[in-house]
C-alpha cells in the first residue's frame, strides 16, 4: 500500500490516576484505520474503548494521563499530525476537531447543549471551522439535517435536543459530525441507546454518509451483531489490551483468541435450538437445577387476564403551554398463563413499560381492569386493598431495566435482599439473613457480599441482586422491564441462562419485555407485540419469527443485525425514505380513524390486529 | 439696628422689611456681660447630630423662647413677654413687645392668646380634654381677658406658683397660638369646603385632627406653623437632615443692636446613636451633647486634634444619675406588698456596693449618693445623700430577715413570702449599655445578699404603659429632674403628683386627674409629701418653703422610695472649635435650663462662618 | 404564555393577600398600640390622660374601629396607591416613604449589582481553576466572608473609610447634599458613600453565590454536551461561556427571587446600624412605635418584593431555559 | 490492516479489571464507613476543621476547667488591659511560659488607661493550680483550672473588657452557648424541613399544594416585625437563656421553608426512580420510603445545609441582641461579646475586644469545610 493509514495508533497506553490508585485502561494498543474504511474496536463493558477514542481525540478526562505511545492523523488534505504522543501539539490538533476529525456520542441527548437549537449548535462549527455565519451557516445546517433524514429539516434547526426522539437526536450528532465532511468518525457506541428499529436506521445512514463521503469511520460497540455488518477490520480489546485483531469476516469466521470466542458464544441469536444454552464468558454456578427442559405450559390455566385496558399520559407542556395527550396503551387485552414466560416486544415508546407496570399496579388503567387469579377466582388488582393487595404485593415481582437505578447506592446487600421479607413479616432477623445468603447463592454471587453496597459490583451483578431480590418473596410471577439491555453481551448471557435456571427451578411466571427479539426468542414461549400502545400480534415463539404477519413485527425482526457477516441485513431497507410508520401498513394492517381493530387468529395460538372494515372495501 | 447680611438681598428685592421693622419696638437685649459672652460674627451653619426624626422638637428646647424664661442660674426673667406682673402670687400681666411678629411676619398681639383661651383650650371639639395643668389651681381655670392688644391677664382665686416656671419651662407651654394661620383650620374661622378641602388633602378624618396636628409647636414637624423661635424649621419631614433657617423676626438683639441670632442656619442631621460617637469622632458636628456618653470620652478625647472640636464637660442638673424606682403600684399583690416595705428598700440600698460601680463604670468620677438635690443647691445636706447608701450587705441581710424574707431556694437565693422564687425584674428603656453595665453590677451585689435581679430591655414607651399597668416592678432611671432646687422652685417632683413617675404612676395619676384617676397614695408617707407640696404651693414665704423642702428631703432619704446609685456624673460635650460664645464650664440640666436654651444659643456665633463646618 | 402569567399573578396575590393580613396581625402583637406609644409621650411631656383625651385620640387615628375594618379599610387602598396614613409623621403613607425608596432601591439594586459583579466573574474563575491555590484562596475568601459578623465590620470600614479617605460616617452622601439638587459631586459623594454598605450587605450573599456559581460551573463542565463540543473543535472560551456557563445560570436566576427580598430585609438592620436614610430605619421605628399602616405597608413592600421576585425569576427561568419553557422540566 | 493477529495473552475469564494498582483492591472491599473516612481524609481541610471543632466542643465541656476564672469576674484594676504577651524567654533565659506584670494607670484629662509592663521580674504562668472555685456544669464543685494568673499577677491572655472581665475567659464560657444553643436551633429546622418537605415531596397533591403555599407565605413574610412581636411578647421574668432559647426554636420555624423545599424537590425527582418504585411495588409503607430509602439519598444536602446555617444561628445572635432579643448579660456568648464591642471605643481604641470574632470565624469556617468534606465523602460522585 503507498497510501499511509489514515490513522496509526501504535503502542498506546493510558492511565487513570485516582485517589483509590492507578489503572491502566489502555494497555500498548496499537491499530491503524484505513481512508473511507470502518474499524470496529469490540469488547466488554469497561475494556478501554472510549478511553481510547477520548485519547484519540485529545480530550482526556482530567485524571487520564497518556503513558506512552501515539497516534497520527494523516488525510490527504493536510500534512500528518500527532493526535497523541510526545510530539502532539494542542494547538494542531485543535483546527481537526470537528473539521477533519469528528465525534459520535453514545448518549446523543446528552451529547447535544439542551440550551441550544441545533441550527445554532451546527452554526458553531461551521463559523469555527468554515467562517460561515448568518443565514449562510442556517442553510448549510438545514442541508445537513435534511441529509440525515429529517423531515421537516426547516422546522428542527430550531429545535432542542430534548425535544428529539433518541433516533433524532443521534442524527442530529451525525449531522454536526459530517457538517464538514471529516476524514474520520469516531462512533462510540453510537446505537447502544436506541432500540433495533432505529439502530438499524442509524447504521443505515453512518454506511451511506462512509460512502457518499469516503469517510473513515472508528467504531466503537459491543454488539457484534452491529459489528458484522459494519466493519471492514476489528479490534478485540478486553481491559485495555487489545486481544485479536484482523480484517472482520477472517475473525468472525475463525474466532482465534479464546476471548473472542467466548464473547461470540455469549450472543443469542434467533432461531437457537430451545435446548442450546447461551456461553457466558462466567457462568453463574446458580442454582443446581436439571438441565432446562422446556416446559410447554399451553394447558395451564391463566395467572393474569388483562381486559381492555387504556391508559393515557398527559403529556408534559411547557411553562407556557398545555401538552396534549399521550395514548401509551389502547384497549389492550393479553393472558398471562401460569407458568409460562411471556415475551414482550416493541419499539421505544409501544408500551411495554407502561403494561407491565399495570401489571404490578403502579400504573392504574384508565379503563378496563388487569385480573389476577386468587384464591377465589380472578380479582380485579386495581381495586385490593389492605391486606389483599399485600398478598398481591408479595406475588408479583419486578426487575427493572436499569441495575444502577433499580436499587438504593446506600443500603447494603443484605438490606436490600431482607427488606421484602420485612415489610411482609417472614421471619427473624436471622432467618432473614440466612434468607439472603440462599438468595446471593442463587443467583450466584458471593455470599461475602452481603454486606457490600450496589456502588461495589458491576452491573450484571446489580442486576443479579435485583433478581435475587424479586425472589426472595417466593412470587408468582416476575415482571422483566427489558432487564439485560443495559449490559453488554457477556453479562446478557449470564443472566439470561440465570433466568432459564430459576425458570425451570421454580416454577415461576414471566413477563419478559424486551426489543431485542433475539433475547426474547431465548427465553419466550410466547411474545406478543405492540406499536403504539397496541397489541399488534401474539403468538408461539416459533410461529411468530418463521412466519410472522404484522408488517411491524416484520420489521422488527428485519432489524436484529445477526453477528455473522455472512447474514448481514439489507440496511437499506431501513433508509429514510423507506421509513415506515403505522400509515405505511398495508391493509388490512393499516389503522383506521374510529377502528381498534380486532386480533385474528390465524393460526393456533397466533393472533393478529387488522382492520376487518378495510379488507371488506378492498 | 443691624440685621444679618445673609437678609440683606431678600431685604433689598423688597421680600423681606428692613431689620428695624422686623424687630419689636423694644427688643431684648441680650445681657452679654452678664453672660459673659462676646460680640459675634453674622453667618454660617452650625451642625448637629441626633438619634430620632422626631429629635427636631430639640430645635424649640435649643432655641427656648418663652414668655419668659430661666437664666442659667435658675431666675425667671422676661422674654418674649417684655414684662409680667405678678399681684399675690395669682394674678398674672403679661405684657407684650409692640410689633413682635411670628416667623412669617404676621403680628403677634394678644389675638393669639384669646385665639388659644377661647378656639382651642376651651372649645368643645378641640379643648376636650380640659385646661392643661398649669393652669388649674385647686381645679379651677384662670379668668383671663384681653385688655389691649399687647396685654393678657390671668386671673386665679388662689396663687399659682406653677404658672410662671411652667411659661418658663424647656417645653414650651404655649398659652397662644399663630391665629392667623390656624384659623384656616378651624371651623368656625374657616370656610366649610375650603376646610373639606383641607382635611381630605391631608388624609384626615375631620377638622379637629387636621387641627391638632397643624398645631404642635413642640413637634416642630411643621414648616408652615409660624414661630418665635430664633431658628425655624425649613424642612418637611420626614427627612435625615434637617435644615433650620433663622427667623428673620427674632426677637432678640446683642448689646450693639444686633439681630440674634449670630449663626444663620442650623443643620441637624438623623443618625442613629450607636453611629454618632464615630461621627462626632470624625468631627461631623459643630455642638453635640446627645448620645454621647463618659465612656466615649476617651475616644472623643483622643480624637480632638485630629477633628478640630473640644470635648467639654458640663455639669449635670439631675438629682442622681442613675435610680432604680421600685414600682409601689406593681400589679403583683406579693411584690407590692414587698416593694412598699421600708426596710426591703432600704436593704437593697444597703446592699448595693456603690463605690464599686463608680470605679468600675465611671472612671471615679461620680458620687455615691442617693436621688435627692446636688450639692449646689441650697436645699443640700450630706445626710440625704447618705442615709441608707452606705455599702453593708450584713445589715441588709439582717433587715430582709427581719421582714421574714428568709426561705431560701436550693440556690440560696431568697424566696418570696409565697414561695416563689424570688427573680426581681429591673426594666430598661432602650438599650443602654451604661445601665445595663451598672444593673450588672447591682445583680451581682443582690446576689450576696441572696436576690436574683434580671434586667431587660423594653421600648421607652412601652415601660410607660408597662408601669402604669403595674406589670414592671422595678425600673431604673435618672433621678430627680431639678437636682438644684431653690426653695422657691416646685418640689412636687418629690411626690406622687405625676403619672409619668416610675414609682407611683397611679398615685400620680390620682393626682393628676384631681383624684378622678389612678389610686390614693396608701402608705402614709407618699401621702405626707403630697400634702408637703400642697403646703407649699400655699405659701408664699420662702423660708416656709425651704423647711419643706427640707423636710420632704428628709422623707424621701429615710423611704427610699428611689433607689439613687450615683450622682454628678459629668455630661459629655463636644464643641467645634470655631463655636464661641459656648461657656466651658456648665450645668446640663433640662429643667431648668433647657440644655443649652438658657445659655442663650443664639448668642453663639462660629469665628470664620466660610471655614467651619467644611 | 399569558395563561401562566396570569395563573402566576394570581397566585401571588393571593399570596400577598395573606401576607397582609398575617403582616397587620403580627403588627398588632405586641400589646397596645400606636396611641399606647402616643400617650406614653404625651405623658412624659407632662399631659394627663383623661379618658375623654383617650377617646378623642382614639377617634383622630381611626383606632376606635374595630380591628377587621381598620384592616380591610387598609388593604381596600391599596390597588389606588393608598396605602394608609402614618401617625407618626401626621402624613399619608406614600408621602413618608416618598423618596427614601428611591435610595432604597439604590442601595439594594447596588448590592444585588456588587453581588453579581463579583460573583460572576471570581466564580467562574474559580471553577475554570478548580483544585488551584487561587481556587483555594477565593473560596476561603468567601467563607470568610460568610463568617464575618455584618455589624462590626460595618462600623470597622466605616471608621477607615472615614479615616483613609475622608468618606464621612453613616448616611449616603455627605450631610452638606442632603438637600441639595443632584449634581455630579453629589453622586459622587453618593457612590463614596454606598461602597460600605453594599460590601457590608452584599458580602455574605456573593461569598455564598461564589460557592454556588463554582459548583454549578464545575458540574455542568463535566457534562458530555461540553465534552461534545470540545470535540467540535470549539474554543474553550466560547465552550465555557456559552455551553457551561449557560446552563449553570439557572440556580442564579432563580435566586433573584430570594436575593433582593433577602438583601432587602438584610439591609434594615445595616441602615439602622449605618444610618442609611433608606427605608430600613424608618421601618424599625415604625414597628417600635406600631405605627401600623406605615409599618405594615412597609412590609407589603418587602414581601411584593419577594413575591415578585419570585415570579419575575420563574418567568426569566423559562424564557432563557428552553427546557422549562418547552417541557416544564427543570432537568 | 488486513492481517489477522491474535495476542498471545491468557484469557482469564475471572478477571474482572484493568490492571491496577494494589488501593483497588482494598477500596473494592473496604466497608461503606470505611470508605466514608477514607474520602473524607483525603479533604485536609476537612480534617482540620474537623479537629478544631473536637477542640472546640472539648472547650465547651470542660469551659470550667479550661478558663482561668469565671464568666463575671471582674479586676476592677485591670479595666481596658491590653492582651498580655505570654513569654518563654526572659533576658536570654529559658524561663517557661510567663507574663510581666502588668500597671495601669487612669489618665485623668483623657480618661484612658495605659498599661505599662514591668519587664524586669518574669511571672510564670501556673498549670492545673488551683484557682477560682467553680461548679463544673453548675453541679460538681471544682476549683481546678487548666492555668492561673502568676501570685500576685495577672494572666488576661486576651486582654480585659469595659468592666475588667478576662475576655479569654468569657471566650472560653462562651463558647458553651454558643455552640450548642444554635445547633438545638439547626436541628430542629431540620426536622420540619425534612419532615414536612419529605411528606410534600413524597405525597404530592394536596399536602403539596397546601405546603407550597405555606413556604411561599413564609418565605415572603417579612421576619422582622415577628422578631419585634417576640421582643414585647416574651414574659419578662423568663430566663435570658430560656428567652434565647425560644429565639432560636422560632428562628428554626422561619428556617424551615429553605430546606424544606430543597426536599421537597429532591423528593420529587428521588421517588421517581427506580428504587423507590421497587418499594413500592414490595409493598413498604411510605413512612419506610422517606426514611429507609429517601432521606438516605438526599444526606449529603442535608450536611451541607446543615453546616451553613449553623454559622447563621451563631451571627443570628448580633443581629438578634440589636433588636432586644439577644442573649443577656449575665449570660456570656460571643454574640453578647461581639455585641458589646460594636462600637467605635472598640474599633479604635481596644481592638483585642473584637477578639471573638476569631472564634466565631474559625468555627463558621469549620463548619463549612467539615461540611464541604462530609458532603464530599458521601456522595462519591461529587467528588
Ligand atoms: N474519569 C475516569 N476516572 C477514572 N476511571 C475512569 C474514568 N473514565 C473511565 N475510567 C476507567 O477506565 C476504564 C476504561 O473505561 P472506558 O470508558 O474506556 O470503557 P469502555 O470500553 O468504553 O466501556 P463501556 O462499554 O462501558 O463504554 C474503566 O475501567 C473505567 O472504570
Ligand atoms: N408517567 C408518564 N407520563 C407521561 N407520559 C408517559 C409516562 N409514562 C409513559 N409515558 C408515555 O407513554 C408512552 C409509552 O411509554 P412506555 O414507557 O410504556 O414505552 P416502552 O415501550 O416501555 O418504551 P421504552 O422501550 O423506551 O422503554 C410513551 O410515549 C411515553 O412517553
Ligand atoms: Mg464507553
Ligand atoms: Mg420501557
Amino acid at each position: 500500500m503507498l497510501r499511509p493509514p489514515l490513522l496509526q495508533v501504535d503502542d498506546l497506553s493510558v492511565e487513570f490516576r485516582t485517589e483509590e490508585g492507578r489503572l491502566r485502561a489502555v494497555d500498548h494498543l496499537s491499530f491503524q484505520v484505513d481512508a473511507g474504511k470502518t474499524l470496529a474496536i469490540i469488547g466488554e463493558s469497561g475494556s478501554g474503548k472510549s478511553v481510547t477514542a477520548m485519547a484519540i481525540m485529545g480530550l482526556l478526562p482530567p485524571r487520564a494521563f497518556l503513558l506512552n505511545g501515539r497516534a497520527r492523523f494523516q488525510d490527504g488534505a493536510g500534512p500528518a499530525v500527532e493526535l497523541a504522543g510526545p510530539e502532539a501539539r494542542e494547538s494542531a490538533i485543535a483546527p481537526l476537531r470537528g473539521d477533519r476529525l469528528a465525534m459520535i456520542f453514545q448518549e446523543p441527548t446528552a451529547a447535544l447543549s439542551p440550551m441550544h437549537t441545533l441550527g445554532d449548535q451546527i452554526g458553531d462549527v461551521l463559523r469555527q471551522h468554515r467562517g460561515l455565519s448568518g443565514a449562510a451557516a442556517r442553510q448549510v445546517a438545514i442541508e445537513s439535517l435534511a441529509e440525515v433524514g429529517f423531515r421537516k429539516p426547516q422546522e428542527a434547526v430550531d429545535s432542542y435536543a430534548f425535544q428529539l426522539s433518541g433516533g433524532l437526536a443521534q442524527r442530529a450528532m451525525i449531522a454536526i459530525a459530517m457538517i464538514c465532511r471529516p476524514a474520520l468518525i469516531i462512533a462510540d457506541e453510537p446505537t447502544t441507546a436506541l432500540d433495533v428499529t432505529v439502530q438499524a436506521e442509524i447504521l443505515n445512514l453512518l454506511k451511506k454518509l462512509q460512502s457518499d463521503h469516503g469517510t473513515a469511520i472508528l467504531l466503537i460497540a459491543h454488539d457484534l451483531g452491529v459489528v458484522a455488518n459494519m466493519a471492514d477490520d476489528v479490534v478485540v480489546m478486553r481491559y485495555g489490551e487489545a486481544l485479536e485483531s484482523g480484517p472482520m469476516r477472517e475473525l468472525f469466521a475463525n474466532p482465534q483468541h479464546p476471548y473472542l470466542k467466548a464473547l461470540m458464544g455469549s450472543v443469542p441469536r434467533l432461531g437457537m435450538p430451545r435446548d442450546e444454552r447461551l456461553k457466558p464468558l462466567r457462568d453463574i454456578a446458580s442454582v443446581d437445577v436439571p438441565a432446562a427442559q422446556p416446559q410447554h405450559t399451553d394447558t395451564q390455566q391463566d395467572l393474569i387476564r388483562i381486559c381492555d385496558v387504556s391508559k393515557s399520559f398527559a403529556a408534559r407542556g411547557g411553562m407556557f403551554s398545555q401538552g396534549g395527550v399521550v395514548r401509551a396503551l389502547v384497549d389492550v387485552s393479553l393472558t398471562v398463563r401460569q407458568g409460562e414466560c411471556l415475551g414482550l416486544v416493541g419499539e421505544s415508546g409501544s408500551g411495554k413499560t407502561t403494561l407491565s407496570r399495570m401489571i404490578a399496579r403502579q400504573v392504574l388503567p384508565d379503563s378496563g381492569s388487569v385480573d389476577m387469579r386468587g384464591q377465589n377466582g380472578f380479582d380485579n388488582i386495581a381495586l385490593l386493598a389492605g391486606a389483599d393487595l399485600k398478598q398481591f404485593r408479595r406475588r408479583v415481582q419486578y426487575v427493572f431495566q436499569n441495575p444502577y437505578h433499580a436499587l438504593n447506592p446506600r443500603q447494603s446487600v443484605e438490606s436490600i435482599l431482607t427488606e421484602p421479607l420485612e415489610i411482609h413479616g417472614i421471619g427473624d432477623k436471622s432467618s432473614r439473613r440466612q434468607r439472603a445468603l440462599e438468595l446471593l447463592e442463587m443467583v450466584g454471587l458471593d455470599r461475602r457480599h452481603l454486606n457490600r453496597f450496589p456502588a461495589g459490583f458491576s452491573g450484571g451483578q446489580r442486576q443479579r441482586i435485583g433478581i435475587a431480590r424479586a425472589l426472595a418473596l417466593e412470587p408468582d410471577l416476575i415482571l422483566f422491564d427489558e432487564p439485560v439491555s443495559a449490559l453488554d453481551v457477556s453479562v446478557q448471557a449470564q443472566i439470561l441462562n440465570l433466568l432459564r435456571d430459576l425458570r425451570a427451578a421454580l416454577g415461576l411466571t414471566y413477563l419478559f419485555v424486551s426489543h431485542n427479539l433475539a433475547v426474547v426468542d431465548y427465553l419466550a414461549d410466547r411474545i406478543a407485540v405492540m406499536a403504539n400502545g397496541l397489541l399488534v400480534e401474539l403468538a408461539p415463539r416459533e410461529a411468530l419469527f418463521e412466519n410472522a404477519m404484522h408488517p411491524y413485527t416484520k420489521r422488527l425482526v428485519a432489524s436484529v443485525p445477526e453477528p455473522d457477516p455472512d447474514r448481514a441485513m439489507d440496511l437499506s431497507l431501513f433508509s429514510v425514505m423507506h421509513r415506515k410508520g403505522s400509515g405505511d401498513w398495508p391493509a388490512p394492517y393499516a389503522p383506521v380513524a374510529g377502528q381498534s381493530g380486532t386480533m385474528e387468529e390465524v393460526s393456533s395460538g397466533h393472533f393478529v390486529r387488522i382492520y376487518p372494515q378495510q379488507t371488506s372495501t378492498l | 439696628f443691624v440685621g444679618p447680611p445673609s437678609l440683606d438681598a431678600q431685604v433689598e428685592a423688597g421680600k423681606l422689611p428692613p431689620v428695624a421693622e422686623r424687630l419689636p419696638t423694644e427688643p431684648l437685649v441680650v445681657d452679654f456681660t452678664a453672660l459673659g459672652r462676646k460680640i459675634g460674627k453674622y453667618g454660617g451653619t452650625l451642625r448637629t447630630l441626633e438619634p430620632q426624626v422626631r429629635d427636631t422638637r430639640r430645635m424649640v428646647v435649643f432655641g427656648y423662647s418663652r414668655l419668659v424664661g430661666y437664666t442659667p442660674d435658675g431666675v425667671i426673667e422676661p422674654d418674649i413677654a417684655r414684662s409680667v406682673d405678678v399681684e399675690e402670687g395669682r394674678i398674672f400681666t403679661l405684657h407684650l413687645r409692640p410689633g413682635h411678629r411670628w416667623s412669617d411676619g404676621e403680628p403677634f398681639t394678644s389675638e393669639d392668646f384669646r385665639y388659644y383661651w377661647e378656639d382651642v383650650a376651651n372649645d368643645p371639639d378641640l379643648g376636650r380634654n380640659g385646661l392643661p395643668r398649669p393652669l388649674l389651681v385647686d381645679g379651677q381655670g384662670p379668668k383671663v381677658s384681653f385688655p389691649d392688644a399687647y396685654t393678657i391677664r390671668y386671673e386665679w382665686e388662689n396663687p399659682n406658683p406653677y404658672f410662671l416656671p411652667a411659661l418658663a419651662g424647656s417645653m414650651p407651654f404655649d398659652i397662644f397660638r399663630p391665629a392667623h394661620y390656624l384659623r384656616q383650620f378651624h371651623a368656625r374661622h374657616a370656610e366649610p369646603e375650603e376646610l373639606k378641602r383641607l382635611v381630605d388633602k391631608a388624609g384626615q378624618r375631620n377638622w379637629q385632627a387636621l387641627h391638632y396636628r397643624l398645631d404642635q409647636a413642640y413637634k416642630n414637624a411643621n414648616v408652615d406653623l409660624p414661630t418665635l423661635e430664633p431658628w425655624v424649621l425649613a424642612t418637611n419631614p420626614p427627612a435625615d437632615r434637617f435644615v433650620f433657617k433663622r427667623n428673620p423676626y427674632f426677637h432678640r438683639v446683642d448689646p450693639l443692636g444686633q439681630q440674634l441670632p449670630y449663626i444663620d442656619t442650623v443643620a441637624m442631621t438623623i443618625a442613629s446613636a450607636g453611629l454618632i460617637p464615630a461621627m462626632v469622632g470624625a468631627g461631623e458636628t459643630d455642638l453635640q451633647s446627645t448620645a454621647m456618653t463618659m465612656s466615649n470620652y476617651a475616644f472623643l478625647k483622643q480624637a480632638e486634634q485630629r477633628s478640630d472640636y473640644d470635648v467639654l464637660r458640663w455639669k449635670s442638673g439631675k438629682g442622681s444619675r442613675l435610680a432604680l424606682f421600685p414600682n409601689f403600684n406593681a400589679a403583683d399583690p406579693v411584690w407590692r406588698q414587698l416593694l412598699s416595705e421600708a426596710d426591703f428598700r432600704r436593704a437593697l440600698s444597703l446592699a448595693i456596693n456603690r463605690d464599686d460601680i463608680k470605679e468600675a463604670v465611671y472612671y471615679g468620677l461620680a458620687r455615691s449618693c442617693n436621688d435627692t438635690v446636688l450639692p449646689g443647691s441650697p436645699l443640700y445636706q450630706q445626710a440625704f445623700c447618705d442615709q441608707w447608701t452606705q455599702y453593708d450587705p450584713a445589715q441588709a441581710e439582717a433587715l430582709l430577715d427581719r421582714i421574714g424574707l428568709t426561705e431560701r431556694d436550693g440556690a440560696g437565693m431568697r424566696l418570696l413570702p409565697d414561695g416563689r422564687p424570688m427573680n426581681l425584674v429591673v426594666e430598661i428603656a432602650g438599650e443602654d449599655g451604661e445601665q445595663t453595665d451598672v444593673l450588672q453590677l447591682i445583680a451581682e451585689d443582690f446576689q450576696k445578699i441572696g436576690i436574683r435581679l434580671l434586667f431587660k430591655a423594653v421600648e421607652r414607651d412601652s415601660l410607660q404603659a408597662r408601669l402604669a399597668s403595674g406589670a414592671t416592678l422595678m425600673s431604673v432611671g435618672s433621678g430627680l429632674e431639678n437636682g438644684r432646687a431653690k426653695p422657691v422652685d416646685s418640689p412636687a417632683e418629690l411626690a406622687p403628683t405625676l403619672s409619668a413617675q416610675a414609682q407611683w404612676p397611679a398615685w400620680g395619676l390620682h393626682y393628676e386627674s384631681a383624684g378622678q384617676l389612678g389610686a390614693a397614695p396608701d402608705l402614709p408617707f407618699a401621702q405626707r409629701l403630697i400634702d408637703l407640696t400642697e403646703e407649699w404651693q400655699q405659701t408664699l414665704d420662702e423660708q416656709e418653703k425651704a423647711r419643706i423642702w427640707q423636710q420632704m428631703l428628709q422623707i424621701r432619704a429615710d423611704e427610699m422610695p428611689t433607689i439613687g446609685i450615683v450622682a454628678d456624673v459629668d455630661q459629655v460635650i463636644v464643641a467645634s472649635r470655631h463655636l464661641r460664645n459656648l461657656p466651658k464650664d456648665g450645668v446640663y440640666n433640662w429643667e431648668p435650663g433647657a440644655f443649652f436654651g438658657s445659655y442663650r444659643p443664639e448668642t453663639f456665633f462660629l469665628e470664620a462662618p466660610e471655614v467651619a463646618g467644611k | 404564555m399569558l395563561r401562566f402569567i396570569g395563573y402566576r399573578t394570581l397566585v401571588m396575590l393571593t399570596t400577598l393577600l395573606v401576607i397582609s393580613l398575617l403582616v397587620f396581625v403580627i403588627i398588632q402583637l405586641p400589646p397596645g398600640d400606636y396611641l399606647t406609644t402616643y400617650m406614653a409621650e404625651l405623658q412624659a411631656e407632662g399631659e394627663t390622660n383623661t379618658a375623654e383625651k383617650i377617646a378623642f385620640l382614639k377617634e383622630l387615628y381611626g383606632l376606635d374601629r374595630p380591628l377587621p375594618v381598620q384592616y380591610l379599610s387598609w388593604i381596600a387602598g391599596f390597588p389606588f396607591g393608598n396605602f394608609g396614613y402614618s401617625f407618626e409623621y401626621g402624613l399619608p403613607v406614600a408621602d413618608v416613604i416618598g423618596d427614601r425608596l428611591f435610595l432604597t432601591l439604590l442601595l439594594n439594586f447596588a448590592t444585588v449589582l456588587f453581588v453579581y459583579l463579583v460573583a460572576f466573574p471570581v466564580g467562574m474563575f474559580v471553577a475554570v481553576r478548580q483544585h488551584t491555590l487561587w481556587d483555594r484562596g477565593l473560596t476561603f475568601a468567601g467563607y470568610l466572608g460568610l463568617a464575618t459578623p455584618n455589624f462590626l465590620l460595618a462600623l470597622i470600614l466605616l471608621y477607615l473609610a472615614n479615616a483613609l479617605f475622608g468618606v464621612s460616617i453613616g448616611g449616603l452622601m455627605d450631610p452638606a447634599y442632603a438637600d441639595e439638587p443632584w449634581t455630579s459631586a453629589k453622586i459622587i459623594s453618593v457612590m463614596a458613600h454606598l461602597v460600605v454598605p453594599v460590601f457590608v450587605i452584599g458580602l455574605s450573599g456573593t461569598a455564598a453565590m461564589i460557592q454556588r456559581l463554582r459548583a454549578n460551573l464545575v458540574d455542568e463542565l463535566r457534562r458530555p454536551h461540553v465534552v461534545a463540543a470540545r470535540a467540535r473543535g470549539l474554543p474553550e472560551r466560547k465552550i465555557i461561556r456559552k455551553y457551561a456557563l449557560r446552563p449553570a445560570l439557572n440556580p442564579f436566576i432563580s435566586d433573584i427571587g430570594d436575593l433582593l427580598p433577602q438583601i432587602v430585609s438584610g439591609s434594615v438592620l445595616i441602615s439602622v446600624i449605618m444610618s442609611l436614610p433608606t427605608t430600613g430605619p424608618m421601618l424599625l421605628s415604625a414597628l417600635r412605635s406600631q405605627d401600623m399602616y406605615l409599618a405594615g405597608s412597609f412590609l407589603m413592600f418587602l414581601a411584593f418584593l419577594t413575591v415578585a421576585g419570585m415570579l419575575v425569576s420563574d418567568i426569566v427561568l423559562a424564557l432563557v431555559d428552553p427546557r422549562i419553557r418547552l417541557t416544564g422540566q427543570r432537568r | 490492516m488486513s492481517t489477522h493477529w491474535v495476542s498471545d495473552k491468557p484469557f482469564d475469564p475471572e478477571r474482572t479489571t484493568a490492571q491496577g494498582t494494589e488501593p483497588f483492591a482494598a477500596y473494592a472491599n473496604a466497608s461503606q464507613r470505611r470508605l466514608f473516612w477514607w474520602r473524607f481524609r483525603r479533604h485536609k481541610l476537612a480534617v482540620l476543621s474537623l479537629a478544631i471543632l473536637i477542640l472546640a466542643y472539648l472547650v465547651v465541656v470542660f469551659a470550667e476547667m479550661i478558663a482561668p476564672s469565671s464568666a463575671g469576674k471582674r479586676d476592677t484594676q485591670h479595666i481596658f488591659m491590653p492582651p498580655q504577651r505570654v513569654h518563654l524567654m526572659h533576658e536570654g533565659q529559658w524561663v517557661g511560659p510567663f507574663v510581666y506584670d502588668m500597671q495601669g494607670r487612669l489618665d485623668m484629662d483623657t480618661l484612658q488607661r495605659h498599661y505599662v509592663a514591668d519587664t524586669t521580674t518574669p511571672m510564670k504562668l501556673r498549670f492545673f493550680c488551683r484557682g477560682e472555685p467553680y461548679r463544673f456544669w453548675g453541679l460538681v464543685p471544682g476549683d481546678r483550672h487548666l492555668f492561673c494568673a502568676p501570685e500576685g499577677g495577672t494572666a488576661y491572655l486576651a486582654g480585659t473588657d469595659r468592666l475588667g472581665r478576662d475576655i479569654f475567659s468569657r471566650l472560653v464560657h462562651g463558647a458553651r452557648i454558643s455552640l450548642t444553643i444554635g445547633l438545638i436551633g439547626v436541628s430542629l429546622s431540620l426536622v420540619l424541613g425534612l419532615l414536612l418537605g419529605g411528606m410534600a415531596g413524597y405525597r404530592g397533591g394536596a399536602f403539596d399544594f397546601w405546603l407550597q403555599r405555606v413556604t411561599e407565605v413564609l418565605r415572603s413574610l417579612p421576619h422582622l416585625p415577628i422578631w419585634l412581636a417576640l421582643a414585647a411578647a416574651l414574659p419578662v421574668t423568663m430566663s435570658p437563656l430560656t428567652v434565647y432559647f425560644c429565639i432560636t426554636a422560632i428562628l428554626a420555624l422561619l428556617e424551615w421553608p429553605g430546606l424544606a423545599r430543597a426536599v421537597r424537590s429532591k423528593f420529587l425527582s428521588l421517588r421517581e426512580e427506580d428504587f423507590c418504585a421497587a418499594a413500592q411495588m414490595m409493598g413498604a409503607s411510605d413512612g419506610r420510603i422517606i426514611f429507609r430509602h429517601l432521606l438516605p439519598n438526599f444526606l449529603s444536602h442535608i450536611i451541607v445545609s446543615a453546616a451553613l446555617s449553623i454559622p447563621t444561628m451563631i451571627l443570628a445572635e448580633t443581629a438578634l441582641s440589636f433588636l432586644g432579643l439577644g442573649l443577656r448579660a449575665p449570660i456570656t456568648s460571643w454574640g453578647v461579646m461581639l455585641t458589646e464591642a460594636q462600637n467605635i471605643e472598640a474599633v479604635v481604641l481596644y481592638p483585642w475586644l473584637m477578639l471573638p470574632m476569631v472564634p466565631v470565624i474559625v468555627v463558621v469556617l469549620a463548619f463549612s469545610f467539615l461540611g464541604d468534606g462530609m458532603r464530599d465523602a458521601v456522595d462519591p460522585l461529587s467528588g
